[in-house]
């Protein structure tokens, strides 16, 4: 932002026309878009961040809404005009329980195993089961986690943050009260060996590595 | 945290437990059982007897057993545990015995219960929420975003000299008229050298078995020399000779291979 | 506001929020829709027409606006900021060898005809060679030749000129130019070349020309 003026031959739209062009782009596509594409489809030395907070509060209270989805941003309907759409809306295939809960355990313990979805749920978790929430692109693979037999971990996804609504997994209902409960917590039986318990550990401290204020714009010029 | 409670309500235990027979297909496993189990207690899973769902979950068992009801053997695994640990909490603790004791092990389950139920009902909060597709909608008319592709032609100087130069040295080495005169197929070698390996006892240069007239002109010779040894290779997999270079650019020498 | 109590139960919400109705309706549907439509989604006793005006000038001079088409109603993006709906990719691509020979052949002996082509490059001239320098501007028509059948010639321009960094199409390096740049030389024949090759080795030693240690010791220090 800082040395546009180096080059008046790049001089950037005026902030309005930015934000008018970021509207066009939002508007134009049904999937969530990153800020590095935004940038890359504005005339050179636009600044899309800043575009985006006057986006967000330009359309504060109307019937469509700018929203985060994790570091993407999408316009969506405001939720409490959804009757409006019954012809709109589409059936999910209803998930099983198991579904449901393996999907929670991944939420609010990510990056997470399968044997501590196993763990926490007390069964075995059924093949389909997670497949299903690979197939709806709610859960991704995250990396393998560093401790004996490197077992996968899975993760959630911007599409299962744009399905439900959140900006980000940081947003999940309730995380905060869960967390200080210590129901998030690796707690490992007693009867336990300390090696897994060791490697039980790391869960916790990789879980949302990003736990940092990404300044969405959206709160930007609140303060 | 398990305090003893006294027995009380075993009626009303055995009763719930028929009813939880007919579900049993419905559980998902032994800890949801407990945890269903538990919530007939209701009291907050924090003060939860763990001895009272012990004997609850085994009175279960005994009674899926009477009605020659086969349970999982995860089930049946936790209800071994659950008796141990229920012996573990009404036996006063034995300082020489190794491992948890029953308290620790109770709170542990207590724990697991809870969790369990607090992922349940971040699962239900969840489903609850606003939706897309149900609650909220993404743009249903969404515009393409159109690839233009721009081909833009480029060549140099140096391209443009060199082409030139290419056509008019063109006749000079005539690049795509094959010169068979002077080259010696793979076909030709492998027939020579089939009659020739018969005399090749011992290691033999390779560049010996050359015909004569092959060996004069330096492309002829090298054709010929190409095609021998790729048929030499020929041979080697066929196993009718042996073949060895001593070291690089050394003379390759051949010899036939007996048996 | 007046008499609610005539017919409570068919109270009409306020215009501004009938606005956002149908905003959310245009945003999610994936057709445009027409005012009975929008009247049969909408609650009893709205006024689809007042709230289409309300938010078409709402729009105006927006990135998106609310366009008629026909009968029916949508949002489209703004006619100006069509650009940002296009992506443009650029791709270099080197000219082929039939076309920078003919392009050669033509800047060499211009003006020049197609059967002259024909003889110097000894193959046939296809007609998308010539098309494309034509295209690509570097050729264009000359005068015809006063010869039987007054073929056309073609001449270079000065689009080729300033392409290939060149004043005057005499300034075009001559065939001893390309001799002494060693143009020619490094073109010559297998036989000229075969020569030097043959007297300062043995056949062998040139059948593996590059048979030499790939194990460089540069490499090492490298990594």
């Amino acid at each position: 932002m800082a040395d546009d003026r180096q080059s008046p031959l790049f001089e950037a739209p005026p902030l309005s026309e930015q934000e008018r062009m970021v509207e066009a782009i939002l508007f134009a596509t049904a999937e969530p878009v990153g800020l590095a594409d935004l940038a890359a489809r504005m005339p050179h030395g636009c600044d899309p961040r800043a575009a985006l907070g006057l986006l967000a509060r330009r359309y504060e209270g109307r019937g469509v809404q700018l929203v985060r989805v994790g570091e993407l941003y999408a316009m969506r309907t405001a939720p409490d005009l959804g009757f409006l759409m019954s012809r709109e809306t589409v059936e999910t295939r209803k998930l099983s329980r198991a579904a449901i809960e393996t999907l929670a355990i991944v939420a609010y313990h990510q990056p997470c195993t399968r044997a501590e979805i196993e763990e926490i749920r007390g069964v075995a978790v059924s093949r389909g089961t997670i497949d299903q929430l690979l197939e709806l692109e709610w859960v991704r693979l995250g990396r393998r986690r560093q401790s004996p037999g490197r077992p996968v971990t899975f993760v959630t996804t911007e599409a299962f943050l744009d399905h439900f609504g959140l900006s980000s997994a940081r947003d999940l209902p309730g995380l905060k009260d869960l967390r200080a409960a210590g129901l998030l917590d690796a707690r490992q039986a007693p009867d336990a060996s300390e090696d897994a318990a060791e490697s039980k550990s790391d869960a916790q401290a990789t879980m949302f590595p990003q736990d940092q204020d990404t300044s969405d714009p959206r709160d930007g010029d609140q303060t | 945290m398990a305090e003893v409670t006294p027995l009380g309500g075993a009626v009303a235990e055995r009763l719930a437990a028929e009813a939880l027979i007919v579900d049993v297909e419905g559980f998902e496993g032994p800890l949801d059982l407990l945890l269903t189990l538990a919530r007939t207690q209701k009291v907050d899973l924090r003060q939860i007897s763990v001895l009272a769902l012990a004997r609850q979950y085994l009175g279960f068992v005994e009674q899926a057993r009477e009605l020659r009801i086969e349970l999982a053997a995860d089930y049946l695994v936790m209800a071994a545990w659950l008796a141990f640990l229920k012996s573990r909490l009404l036996l006063p603790p034995d300082p020489a015995e190794e491992g948890p004791s029953g308290a620790e092990m109770a709170a542990h389950l207590a724990f697991q219960l809870e969790r369990l139920e607090a992922m349940r009902d971040a699962g239900a909060r969840l489903m609850a929420r606003d939706r897309k597709g149900r609650d909220f909608f993404a743009r249903g008319l969404p515009e393409r975003v159109e690839r233009v592709r721009q081909v833009r032609w480029t060549a140099t100087l140096l391209d443009l000299m060199q082409a030139y130069a290419h056509v008019r040295t063109r006749d000079d080495f005539r690049p795509y008229a094959m010169d068979r005169e002077d080259v010696m197929t793979l076909d030709q070698a492998l027939e020579r050298m089939r009659g020739l390996i018969g005399f090749a006892g011992a290691w033999t240069d390779l560049a010996s078995y050359l015909p004569g007239d092959w060996t004069g002109a330096p492309g002829r010779r090298r054709s010929a020399m190409a095609s021998h040894f790729a048929a030499s290779l020929e041979l080697v997999k066929a196993g009718r000779i042996e073949i060895r270079q001593g070291e690089s650019f050394a003379p390759i020498e051949i010899r036939r291979r007996d048996g």
